[in-house]
């Protein structure tokens, strides 16, 4: 299975990115500058976390527009796996492949620690090596993870499964129903406020992180794997 | 020359709460008067277009595409020629 | 001779004739000595605008050092594995395996003062730049801060910018925020101290140096492209706060930590490539600072051509762009030829770059600017002949008045457990966490020991090895005893490292100070000097680079003398980090060292009478050295679950910690001649605590008497959640961890909040 | 009641990076015409007051001490009475 992160000026979770494939899955993973554009290569596509532009203007917005995103939107439309942390959440948001915005955290500070997560949907591409409400530890570290989107787009949220993690216990940030990561109708992109890469092996304080991408290799292996 | 004057601002269904934050700092410095604050950008751009109605058309687009998110904002804006400007 | 051209005064500036009449030099902090010295310099010639501009930032204490460096010069800076001592960006210290760590602290005070925010960010943004600029990846930033009594709300509201502005940085740089220190006091209160240190890792051929050398070479500048902002930065943070430092506001600038990210990535690419001859960061004194200072290293020549500087605004005069301190720019120093690889990293990056100029033959330090030449200085007059004071010392009358205090009587009515109560719902000793959230202490995913324990512990990815590093400095000691507490900063810091498993490699040193021209603050750091030096000998630690930022007064008030000193140690296996919480039920705790009645600048004293007098505690260098070396051992041989040092506090605090770290109980049993308080809160230095298994307690104490390190087995981590301490047999403490936790976890929360607490 | 509007932008000389990066996308987006764009602040504040006068001067006041960071912006102020007003 071959991985792409992709890299815009100011991301900085990307390295993290980068090893936490190696570190897990031991598998093939490249580095992909904002101004490429063909993705074609590649089976999956992590959007790492950061602060892509400085996060100037509002999160996400001026990475939205990079050459590579077309490349992703193109591997979404294809069914590949596009999977956006942090930064990453917010870009997909701004790019319209995933609905609602992030904005600021309610209590306007940015905040960093371990956050217990519920795995609300554990039959995606991004979670099926999790048990169905499972309670996780993964580290946030954000500013604006603050998930907001209308009623109706809630419903519908709900209504297709499309919240796949909500912090469990204390909300960090004041999203709506206590989001922290959706997936889109079609269950091949996902966006997440909490850092899975950073919760990988003992030392880090928790491995729980490590199953969102041997999840990935899984479905990838029975889904469109020849290898 | 032009230079338009972008105002982004949430829409009235979002809570704002930096506005909230702001309102509560107000009163508890003793603006008890202060019933409600809300916080928005105001963006300057200066460019440089052909005519008034290819600069405008301009900023629209931009100011829907770039500058506000739909999902949470709406945007107003005025433009003005301006005769000379120092900024490079 | 050859033919020389004149040095022209620009029409709108003043004259040399009405600087000298009108002495306008000395608004820019010269004194008339010094301007004397400058047309000495220049060969009787009268120094125009720019020139007595350029001649002021680099003989202002920030960047000369005047009043410090024969003091300095008193620090050991060699060792064996030493790669880099003072002098350049950052210093640098060999880890094996063809590595280095690089690191540096550095103040941005009197900036924070004035703009919280932009100030301390600003700061953090300068020392990563001093990081990169040697070569070496940042991998982690810590900071040390002092602001006043929080019930002032001008100080919640310096406390809150301050630290959201190096998050702010720091977060979206993408460098982790791994650790630091918070003290509260009031003498802090109209000059809060922002410390900002960063740790790189370096490949030893990448090492690089701020140098212009090989005439004809060109001088390239990069990054963003310079304002008007902080304009005289440098003069301005060597001088005391008044009523018109409101006004002096322009100097502060405003940071661009994404710029940063863009810089960092293009400079790294550039080392990685082996592009660069020499490279400085612009940092105080901007564009002077580091061309004059590059060219003096190499001992040769510059010239200089300022309309190639990238500008963004427009009008800007010599003087002008010589002094801004607009942020985010480097200075390089390429070979000829290579320009255009430069550039096409820049591209890719995004980066303004422009070559400037280029090195010439000689000694002049030539700048042009619209085709006139505006300054012509002997490059060396302006760095290596910078004035140098020694000042006069005098003991002042508080430190003899001192010798007189009994602190052990002022606490001597207090019940422990109510003074532990106090103790450990003070904002100095409760928990940081309020701090520690805002950053982003886990991007690059190599931090092991988050904020929170003795140490913070970065671990070095491709190799088994882990830096542990630390910054301490305790004013209080200081300010009572310069000598001692300059001391047990340094012992202090060394001790929190070997606690995390870390073998000490050596300190960087930001000394915070009044103002120098008074006898008795010039007495204090010089002393402060002296211990600090002696710590760092017998503890093997060098100085490798540092800091000093003088004239922290208000009204004529100085602060605390607070040399800080950052730490940073070398784990050579993963395996022997360890922290501060307690771990298992059953384990034993031993207390290494000896506990005197020691409670000067205690922070049981200040709680009680609300001020500190008296002597600090005193600090034995051998007791120090040796208790290390028994630490140390006994987490390399596998022994130890944890290890923490006793601090403020004492061991009642320690104690407190080691179960709130853990989320366990203790039950405790001392002896002591001393009265119960005095002997739970006595700060007696060189202690630390211990917990280990049982069937390692009779080894570890058996290490500790081969060292000669006094060992008390004093209790054993109980699972019910319990601290319960016994002196002489009776019951001194008993309170449930749960609620101990609380006050601890409360104390900044509800000092930031203050309308939710009405008392005191 | 009355409604003032407080914008608050940059000074002049202070950076405004957020603007630099703001231009930098909307150039690379085709919008080559744009020269500059500098960014700040549109507070709304909805407030009490018995005159015009006296929310004037407040408005002024908490502007320049609170709003505002006057090391590094300036503002400017709009005010309106207005009749009746929805917001709590
Ligand atoms: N300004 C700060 N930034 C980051 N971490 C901090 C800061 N202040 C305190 N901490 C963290 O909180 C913990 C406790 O700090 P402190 O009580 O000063 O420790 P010690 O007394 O052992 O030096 C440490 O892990 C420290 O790194
Ligand atoms: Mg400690």
């Amino acid at each position: 299975m071959r991985f792409a992160v992709t890299i815009f000026p100011g991301s900085n979770c990307d390295i993290d990115c980068i090893h936490a494939v190696e570190d897990v899955l031991n598998a093939s993973v490249t580095p992909v500058w904002h101004q490429e554009s063909d993705l074609s290569r590649y089976d999956a596509i992590i959007l790492p976390g950061g602060f892509s532009y400085g996060d100037y203007l509002r999160t996400g917005v001026l990475a939205s527009f990079s050459p590579v995103m077309e490349g992703v939107k193109k591997a979404a439309r294809e069914g590949k796996l596009v999977i956006g942390i942090c930064n990453g959440f917010q870009i997909l948001t701004e790019v319209g492949l995933l609905p609602g915005a992030l904005r600021r955290n309610s209590r306007l500070k940015f905040r960093c620690n371990f956050q217990t997560l519920r795995v609300e949907n554990a039959r995606t591409p991004f979670t099926c090596d999790y048990e169905q409400g499972e309670l996780i530890s993964i580290p946030i570290a954000h500013g604006e993870g603050n998930y907001y989107c209308d009623d109706a787009t809630l419903a519908e949220l709900k209504r297709n499964n499309q919240i796949v993690f909500t912090y469990a216990g204390e909300n960090p940030n004041g999203s709506v129903s206590d989001i922290a990561g959706i997936i889109n109708r079609e269950g091949n992109v996902l966006g997440m406020m909490p850092h899975p890469e950073r919760a990988i092996l003992d030392w880090m304080g928790s491995k729980d992180g490590a199953r969102v991408f041997t999840s990935m290799l899984q479905y990838w292996k029975e889904n469109c794997g020849a290898a | 020359m032009f230079k338009a004057t972008i105002y982004v601002t949430l829409k009235e269904s979002v809570l704002d709460p930096q506005g909230v934050a702001v309102r509560g700092s107000l009163q508890t410095l003793g603006y008890e008067g202060v019933k409600d604050v809300r916080i928005g950008k105001k963006i300057e751009v200066i460019l440089e277009g052909s005519s008034r109605e290819e600069a405008e058309a301009q900023v629209k687009e931009f100011s829907e595409k770039v500058l506000s998110n739909p999902v949470t904002e709406t945007f107003t804006y005025e433009l003005e020629e301006v005769v000379s400007c120092a900024s490079q | 001779m050859q033919l020389e051209q004149t040095v022209k005064s620009l029409p709108h500036e003043p004259s040399p004739e009405k600087i000298r009449d009108q002495k306008l030099y000395k608004e820019m902090g010269l004194t008339d000595a010094e301007y004397e010295q400058i047309i000495r310099h220049l060969d009787g010639r009268l120094p125009n605008w720019t020139e007595v501009g350029i001649y002021s930032v680099m003989w202002s204490e920030h960047c000369s050092y005047k009043n410090s460096k024969t003091l300095l010069r008193r620090f050991p800076t060699q060792g064996p594995r030493v790669l880099q001592g003072p002098g350049e960006g950052a210093g640098v210290i060999d880890i094996g395996d063809n590595q280095a760590v690089v690191f540096k602290i550095e103040s941005h005070n009197h900036p924070s003062a004035v703009e919280p925010f932009q100030g301390a960010a600003t700061g953090v943004g300068g020392i990563i730049r001093d990081v990169f600029s040697m070569g070496a990846r940042p991998v982690a930033l810590l900071n040390s801060l002092r602001f006043g009594d929080l019930k002032n709300p001008r100080v919640r509201y310096l406390f809150e910018h301050v630290v959201a502005g190096i998050a702010h940085y720091g977060n979206c740089i993408g460098i982790p925020t791994v650790g630091g220190e918070v003290v509260f006091d009031s003498s802090y209160e109209g000059n809060p101290l922002v410390n900002a240190m960063c740790v790189g890792i370096l490949s030893h051929d990448d090492l690089q140096k701020g140098i212009a050398k090989g005439v004809g070479n060109p001088v390239i500048y990069v990054g963003a492209s310079t304002g008007r902002d902080g304009i005289h930065g440098a003069t301005f943070a060597s001088e005391e706060l008044n009523e018109q430092s409101e006004e002096k506001r322009p100097a502060v600038q405003v940071g661009d930590p994404f710029m940063e990210k863009l810089l960092l990535e293009a400079c790294m690419e550039m080392v990685k490539k082996g592009l660069l001859l020499g490279i400085q960061d612009m940092g105080a004194a901007g564009l002077t600072c580091s061309s004059a200072e590059m060219t003096a290293k190499g001992g040769q020549g510059m010239d200089l051509n300022l309309d190639l500087v990238p500008q963004r605004e427009t009008g800007m005069t010599p003087y002008e762009i010589m002094l801004s301190e607009s942020q985010e720019r480097m200075l390089l120093v390429v070979e000829k030829g290579r320009e255009n690889e430069i550039k096409e990293i820049c591209d890719k990056w995004g980066l303004p770059s422009a070559v400037i100029g280029h090195v010439t033959e000689g000694n002049r330090y030539r700048i042009f600017f619209k085709g006139e030449l505006v300054a012509d200085i002997p490059v060396q007059t302006l760095v290596d002949d910078a004035p140098c004071y020694v000042r006069e010392e005098k003991v002042p009358a508080y430190y003899k008045e001192n010798q007189e205090v009994r602190p052990e009587e002022q606490v001597a009515q207090i019940d422990p457990e109510e003074a532990l109560n106090r103790v450990i719902s003070s904002v100095n000793i409760g928990s940081k966490r309020w701090v520690y959230e805002q950053y982003d202490h886990m991007v690059r995913t190599s931090t092991a020991v988050r904020p929170g324990s003795d140490a913070a512990v970065v671990v070095i990815r491709g190799t088994d090895k882990a830096l542990a590093m630390s910054t301490d400095g305790n004013g209080r000691y200081v300010y009572l005893d310069p000598e001692q507490g300059g001391r047990i900063a340094v012992a202090e810091s060394a001790r929190n490292v070997v606690c995390a498993g870390a073998e000490p490699l050596g300190i960087t040193d930001c000394l915070n100070f009044g103002n120098p021209e008074k006898p008795e603050i010039y007495w204090q750091l010089s002393k402060a000097i002296d211990g600090m030096a002696d710590a760092c000998r017998a503890l093997d630690t060098p100085v490798v680079g540092g800091n000093v930022s003088l004239y922290n007064e208000t009204k004529g008030r100085a602060i605390y003398p607070t040399p800080i000193v950052g730490m940073v140690g070398l784990i050579q296996n993963r395996e022997h980090i360890t922290t501060q919480g307690f771990k298992n039920e059953g384990d034993v705790i031993l207390l290494l060292g000896e506990t005197y009645a020691e409670l000067g600048g205690s922070e049981l004293q200040h709680v009680v009478t609300g001020n500190v007098s008296g002597r600090p505690p005193l600090l034995d260098l051998e007791k120090e050295r040796a208790l290390h070396q028994t630490v140390l051992q006994a987490i390399r041989d596998g022994r130890v679950h944890s290890a923490h040092d006793l601090a403020d506090g004492g061991l009642a605090v320690a104690l407190a910690e080691c179960c709130i770290s853990g989320q366990k109980g203790a039950k405790v049993q001392v002896e002591t001649t001393l009265q119960p308080v005095v002997h739970l809160f006595s700060e007696s230095q060189s202690r630390v605590l211990l917990s280990v298994s049982a069937e390692q307690a009779e080894p570890v104490m058996a290490l500790a008497r081969a060292n000669g390190v006094p060992c008390a087995r004093i209790g054993e981590v109980t699972g019910d959640l319990q601290l319960n301490i016994e002196v002489n047999g009776e019951t001194a403490i008993h309170r449930s961890v749960e609620e101990l936790t609380k006050l601890w976890e409360e104390a900044i929360p509800c000092a930031m909040n203050p309308s939710s607490d009405s008392t005191n």
